[in-house]
């Protein structure tokens, strides 16, 4: 009936996950109560949860995000503590079945359920006002999207209370990960929930690429597109390209564990270097999804505090499509230690090096938009500072694993660890930060505090600066990574200093947290009327703030490189704002619940592919079936905003636009 | 109003799989069907029976197959998927294009560096057979 | 080889003598015991001296554009319309392109010289070590000798070791830092490296991929000896000890933790390529994980 | 802010703002007709959801690669088992092309059908269609059973793996498509030609001839290279 399922399943014996997952139904039931009881249901589920306005979407990917941040920065805490107490004759308080997981967990949660989402849901709010349209190409699916990868972070989760999480790394490399050296559910979890959110992921990308390659506003050409369109584009091409490579790895693993098939087997011809290869061209270009928008972040956020267009833009662009294309070339740099040989280590050593030129370019670019300008040093100001600093030195130790002799030296060290959170956390991290501060006014409509928010900033770069410092020096003293005990005493003081940079982040994330309370209280004092709170360049800032559903209630006639700063400008010079257009009824898409039912039913499909129930798995694909029918069969897929509608909202954007163009200069 | 301009078709852009807008080709409709349908057949049975006849050098084959598959994808995408180089169709040309180049890298480069793994990893037995 | 990027000189002193301090003596990869990690030491540090000698620069020029172009900086000229250049376009792109060139180069020249499967010059007939990793421990067999390590390598100082190299079951990476250039060990595969140790010593070695519950504690001890002791060691192993048949090697290659190290009398021949040809069935796993049973076990296939 | 980026806004302000000196600042949604080009604002919804789902069926196709590149380099894998050339079958293969590519057709004259707006002959196309895709489906598994009956099954070797997995996968595709094609076609049977159920249409031709190609090359590195020609 239940298949594989039974009470075993629940890790009774390990009180630390079953104290935390208690914790967490407490915290969790207590929500759900809470909503419950003040009737925010209908609320949540028609403004919300069916919502497929890219707006709401977009604000729903971050806030899954910020908390799988903060489930991902929670096995920090148990690795750092544990490690530091798992020298010589002590083992620490984490067998290696579970430390094990927990480094795994963390590498799997952040990278697919926290930057992704993050990134995504940035991407989702900002390009279409950016663009000058009213939502993404297809908001339904956008929706799904979303749930999808709701569905996987909640597979992700369960697995901490029933059964376990993969034991092989974030990566799960075969014939580990097979189910003769795996033979739990572990695996099973990280394939399906991986299975299911990259689905989602896909979806996302096929959804942004075709809205910023086919709606843009009139007049918006592609040399006119922000930065962080191009960005945008770059990376969701790297998504639509590189994650069936993904789908069809964890398909033959899934093959190999369900079905007896020799992918990547020991037996009969199976070939576990396949995996490695295969799941790196994708593994690497992902890297770059993660790292191209936030690049389009900065790109933004130092133009508009340093009162300046971007500075070679068109170099910019060049760069960023340089950098998608070369990205699919380098993916053996992962495994140079494989044995491949002279000719092709040397070859994906030069062009994984040769990367480092378009991002190079990229860097020079940003310093000469401060050259000259007026430069603000609000808090995303200040992160785009810092990851400059800071994402030079990890590019620059990337260039050096690049280097095979010098890899054959440093792979899978503390080195190699320190080299990519100090790009994941300098480029990824600083760059969702910014564009959380950035654009949260604009979500909101009103601003975070700066007091708390410059806290989080200090606390957070001090501490991984001192963190992933100390995991360069203890890398190069030799010590391996994913180490669940340590018996050489010479790499303690190391460990002992990255703890202490751990709870400085810990004191930035609190702090992080705390900005968001302070400012929810204080929203009157901090409101956004204007709609235009840094002085922006772009579409996004011509709207209210919170925009309305419709975004523009008449697309921008778009006539120069920055949009918004020209329509700006032409409205402070001749003393007025552009004439009242002429307000027509806007058609938009309908809420839909066919998201949430869709990744219901992806759920339980999982679930029951996990455990091997396989009843349930056949019931979750027939509803997902008969919710693909129902929604197809749908008569009336949009709702019409009148236009007096229209025009009263639009008149209240005009009132607080009139504030601007009378101080002439906004602050 | 500017976003209400064209809701059927713009002039300078098409859907892929539709027909180019200025359809009155001569190799439209039922006529570009059953054309493709006549070449696509062509070189599907060359491609099945031509190894056969020994009219082609033995070692030349493979290239022999694989040039007529591409010929045949070519007739598909052309004749079946309207796929032109006009300019109402750049935007998926050049979609197709970024395609094509990933699937090259991603073939491409795993039977490369799989080649090159094989070769230096070989077991002493493999190599035997390799001289074989 | 320094003195060629004498503009960087300072630099590379620099960088070289900050690395140096925070690791000195270690027995970490910056105190290389051998030509291989010597060379592969050498080409780090050049590479990261070239790029040092731009990110330094790049990063004091953020902090200066930052602080001078400040808003309340009186005495900054404001150029709202500085935003192309097309000579700052060239450089901007040329000089990581240079660097890039370079680097390419010592990439190119040092993935070949440095080839783990390249021999060492030397005069000396290679040492022959054929290596198994197990779970979770390590097998060294001295075909040369006839005799069988676990847990411990020795091998003579001076000597070039040429190593055979395969895995028992999952991937691991064989690993002596100070000796350089760790490679994976597979199963079904047969990789080839080449190390040698200067100078006499006691070296740490780890496996470098993870491989499992007993994954860190998969650590050994290489002792660099004399050539002489090293005759004398292999004689006297040959003289207790289990042997290492078919039969042992199955049961030995069951998953176990904390094997003390020990050695072989004998070893059957041809075992190593046994292991890798797979006559030998990979190791099994561990019976069973949560939530689960194996349901096929590995040697089932033969 | 100040009289400076007021001055540099007034400066650009006739020619359109052009910072980045690209040199085509005309501005104006009139002038460009296509999104594609740059400046017609958005594209109908026709195009964005054809365009939409080509970069699907790109990515499907780069998954399909990951197959490829599975099956390259495993064919040789056969661990003392049957290959290709004991295995297929080139006449049975030969049918689901013609099959399969006479569905292509059909599917074809379907979408000629859809634009002269006859309900009749695009259902009659689409039933042809679909009937073609399952006759192609049931040779295959057909061909399946067969094998995996001579103990040629997927876990014999790592060539049959990929051998199933990829031509499996193919044969997937065009079972879902056919799922796909039934509920369209009761869809047109009851609401007729709307404007979404045109871009469905347009979408499923779009599949339907995409798998085909796929078929071109799988029967071409499958069958015919790996049957020993
Ligand atoms: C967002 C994530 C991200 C980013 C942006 C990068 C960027 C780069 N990475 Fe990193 N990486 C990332 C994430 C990872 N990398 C990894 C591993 C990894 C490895 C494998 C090491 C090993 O396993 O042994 C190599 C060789 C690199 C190289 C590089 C290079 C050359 C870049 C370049 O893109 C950097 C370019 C930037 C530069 C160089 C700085 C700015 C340039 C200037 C100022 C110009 C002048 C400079 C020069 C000319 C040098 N990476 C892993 C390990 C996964 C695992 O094993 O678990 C992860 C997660
Ligand atoms: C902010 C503070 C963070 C800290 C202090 C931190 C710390 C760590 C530590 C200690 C490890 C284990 C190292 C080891 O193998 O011994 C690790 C692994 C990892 N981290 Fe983080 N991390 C942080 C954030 C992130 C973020 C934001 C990401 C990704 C977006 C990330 C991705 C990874 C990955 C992929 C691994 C490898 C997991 C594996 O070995 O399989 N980390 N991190
Ligand atoms: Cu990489």
């Amino acid at each position: 009936m239940f298949g594989k399922l039974d009470w075993s399943a629940i890790p009774f014996d390990q009180p630390i996950p079953l104290i935390a997952a208690a914790a967490i139904g407490v915290i969790l039931a207590a929500v759900l109560g809470w909503i419950t009881v003040k009737g925010h249901w209908p609320y949540l589920w028609n403004e919300w949860i069916t919502s497929v306005d890219h707006k709401r979407i977009g604000v729903m990917y971050v806030m899954l995000g910020v908390v799988m941040l903060v489930r991902g920065f929670s096995d920090v805490m148990l690795m750092r503590t544990h490690q530091a107490a798992a020298f010589g004759a002590s083992q620490g308080y984490l067998p290696p079945e579970h430390y094990n997981q927990i480094f795994s967990a963390h590498g799997t949660i952040m990278i697919f359920f926290g930057s992704m989402p993050f990134i995504i849901g940035l991407m989702n709010f900002v390009v279409p006002l950016q663009l000058g349209v009213r939502d993404v190409a297809f908001p339904t699916l956008n929706s799904v999207s979303f749930w999808l990868t709701a569905s996987g972070a909640l597979l992700t989760n369960v697995s901490l209370v029933i059964g376990e999480f993969a034991r092989t790394g974030w990566l799960p490399y075969a014939p580990l990960s097979e189910t003769s050296y795996s033979p739990g559910v572990g695996v099973d979890y990280y394939l399906w929930a991986l299975q299911i959110a990259g689905v989602g992921t896909l979806m996302s990308g096929v959804n942004l690429v075709t809205t910023i390659l086919k709606m843009r506003a009139p007049g918006m050409g592609y040399l006119r597109m922000p930065m962080f369109c191009w960005t945008a584009l770059g990376s969701n091409m790297l998504i639509v390209a590189a994650f069936p490579i993904l789908t069809a790895t964890l398909a033959m693993l899934t093959l190999d564990r369900y079905l007896g098939f020799h992918f990547f087997t020991n037996e009969a011809g199976g070939n576990p270097m396949m995996f490695m290869n295969l799941i790196w061209a994708w593994g690497h270009p992902e890297v770059y999804i993660l790292v191209l928008p936030a690049f389009g972040i900065f790109s933004e956020v130092f133009s508009t505090f340093s009162s300046k267009p971007l500075f070679g833009y068109r170099s910019m662009v060049l760069a960023t499509l340089f950098i998608v294309v070369v990205s699919f070339t380098v993916w053996l740099h992962h495994f140079f230690t494989m044995g491949a040989g002279g000719d092709v280590n040397a070859f994906f050593g030069i062009s994984t090096s040769v990367i480092a030129v378009g991002t190079g370019v990229k860097v020079f670019n940003w310093l000469f938009t401060m050259y000259g300008g007026r430069v603000r040093f609000d808090t995303p100001m200040l992160w785009a500072l810092a990851f400059v600093l800071y994402f030079v030195v990890g590019g620059m130790t990337g260039v050096l694993l690049a280097v095979p002799p010098a890899d054959f030296l440093l792979h899978n060290s503390m080195f190699l660890v320190a080299h990519f959170h100090n790009v994941i956390v300098g480029g990824v991290i600083f760059g969702a930060m910014a564009g959380y501060e950035y654009w949260f006014p604009k979500a909101f409509g009103f601003r975070l505090d700066e007091g708390w928010g410059k806290l989080a900033f200090w606390l957070t770069v001090v501490g991984t600066v001192v963190v992933f410092g100390a995991f360069y020096i203890v890398g190069l003293e030799g010590m391996t990574r994913r180490l669940q005990h340590i018996d050489n005493l010479a790499w303690y003081d190391w460990i002992m200093v990255a703890l202490a940079g751990t709870l400085l982040i810990a004191g930035g994330v609190l702090a992080q947290i705390m900005q968001l309370v302070v400012s929810i209280r204080h929203r009157d004092r901090l409101r956004d009327e204007t709609g235009d709170p840094w002085d922006g360049r772009s579409l996004e800032w011509i709207t209210p703030s919170p925009p309305p559903v419709f975004n523009f209630p008449v697309l921008p006639d778009v006539h120069g490189e920055e949009a918004y700063w020209e329509i700006k400008q032409r409205a402070i010079e001749q003393q007025q704002l552009s004439e009242v257009p002429d307000y027509q009824p806007i058609e938009m898409p309908r809420n839909s619940p066919t998201g949430v039912i869709t990744a219901f039913f992806c759920t339980f499909v999982g679930f029951a592919l996990i455990w091997h129930i396989w009843w349930l798995a056949a019931l979750g694909l027939v509803g997902a079936y008969v919710t693909f029918v129902v929604f197809a069969w749908r008569d009336e897929v949009e709702f019409e905003i009148p236009a007096e509608e229209v025009e009263r909202i639009d008149r209240a954007r005009r009132e607080s636009r009139q504030v601007i163009l009378e101080r002439g200069a906004p602050a | 109003m500017s976003d209400h301009k064209r809701l059927d078709g713009d002039r300078n852009d098409s859907a892929p799989g539709d027909e180019g807008v200025n359809t009155h080709e001569p190799l439209s409709g039922v006529k570009g069907y059953a054309i493709g349908l006549a070449l696509a057949s062509l070189l599907t049975a060359a491609a099945f029976i031509l190894p056969g006849t020994g009219l082609i050098w033995g070692p030349a084959i493979p290239a022999a197959l694989v040039v007529l598959a591409i010929a045949q994808m070519g007739i598909h995408l052309v004749f079946f998927l309207h796929i032109t180089t006009g300019s109402d169709n750049q935007n998926n040309v050049i979609a197709l294009a970024f395609g094509v180049l990933i699937v090259a890298l991603v073939v491409l480069g795993s039977v490369w560096i799989m080649n090159h793994l094989h070769h230096q990893l070989m077991t002493p037995a493999d190599m035997m057979r390799m001289m074989r | 080889m320094r003195s060629r990027f004498s503009r960087s000189g300072m630099r590379v002193c620099l960088a070289a003598g900050m690395v140096l301090v925070l690791s000195a003596c270690s027995g970490g990869i910056m105190d290389p015991a051998g030509p291989v990690a010597a060379g592969e030491r050498t080409i780090m540090l050049d590479a990261l001296a070239i790029m040092l000698a731009i990110v330094l620069p790049t990063m004091a020029a953020t902090v200066a554009f930052a602080w001078w172009y400040r808003a309340g900086n009186k005495r900054a000229t404001y150029r709202p319309d500085f935003v192309h250049s097309g000579r700052i376009e060239l450089i901007v792109w040329s000089i990581p392109l240079l660097t890039i060139m370079f680097l390419g180069g010592v990439i190119w020249v040092g993935s070949h010289r440095l080839d783990p499967a390249r021999p060492l010059e030397s005069r000396v007939r290679p040492l022959e070590v054929q290596v198994v990793s197990l779970d979770w421990k390590w097998l060294f067999i001295y075909p040369q000798q006839g005799v069988a390590s676990v847990n411990r390598l020795i091998i003579p100082a001076g000597v070039p070791v040429h190593f055979e190299l395969t895995s028992a079951s999952v991937l691991n990476t064989f690993f002596v830092h100070q000796l350089g250039s760790q490679i994976y060990t597979m199963n079904g595969m047969r990789s080839q490296l080449n190390l040698q140790a200067d100078r006499p010593g006691r070296y740490y070695g780890q496996s470098a991929h993870f491989s499992g519950d007993g994954f860190s504690d998969m650590n050994f001890w290489t002792m660099a000896v004399p050539v002489g002791q090293f005759n004398n060691w292999a004689a006297a192993a040959r003289g207790n000890g289990p042997v290492l048949s078919a039969a042992n090697y199955r049961q030995f290659a069951r998953q176990s933790q904390g094997v003390k190290p020990f050695t072989f009398r004998a070893v059957q021949p041809g075992l190593f390529d046994a292991v890798v040809r797979q006559q030998l069935p990979p190791a099994p796993g561990p019976e069973t994980g949560r939530g689960g049973h194996t349901m096929t076990s590995p040697g089932d296939a033969h | 802010m100040s009289g400076a980026t007021a001055q540099a806004g007034r400066q650009h302000g006739a020619r359109g703002h052009d910072p980045y000196a690209l040199g085509h600042g005309h501005g104006g949604g009139g002038d460009h007709e296509a999104t594609g080009h740059g400046e017609g604002g958005p594209a109908s919804k026709r195009i964005i959801t054809g365009y939409g789902f080509w970069i699907f069926l790109l990515s499907d196709i780069v998954m399909f690669s990951g197959f490829f590149a599975a099956y390259a380099v495993l064919a040789g894998e056969t661990a003392g088992g049957p290959g290709g050339r004991e295995l297929f079958e080139l006449p049975r293969v030969a049918i689901e092309t013609a099959l399969l590519l006479l569905s292509s057709f059909t599917c074809g004259l379907g979408s000629v059908a859809t634009e002269r707006r006859s309900v009749f002959w695009t259902q009659i196309w689409l039933l042809a269609t679909g009937l073609l895709g399952v006759a192609f489906l049931v040779l295959e598994v057909q061909e399946f059973v067969q094998m995996v009956a001579e103990g040629a099954g997927p876990q014999r070797s790592a060539f049959l793996s990929a051998f199933f997995a990829l031509v499996g996968c193919h044969g997937l595709h065009v079972g879902v498509g056919i799922l796909w094609l039934g509920t369209m076609m009761a869809q047109l049977w009851v609401k007729g030609f709307r404007a979404d159920i045109l871009r469905r249409l347009l979408c499923f031709n779009l599949f339907w001839h995409a798998l085909d190609i796929i078929w071109v090359a799988l029967f071409t590195i499958v069958y015919l290279l790996g049957s020993g020609a």
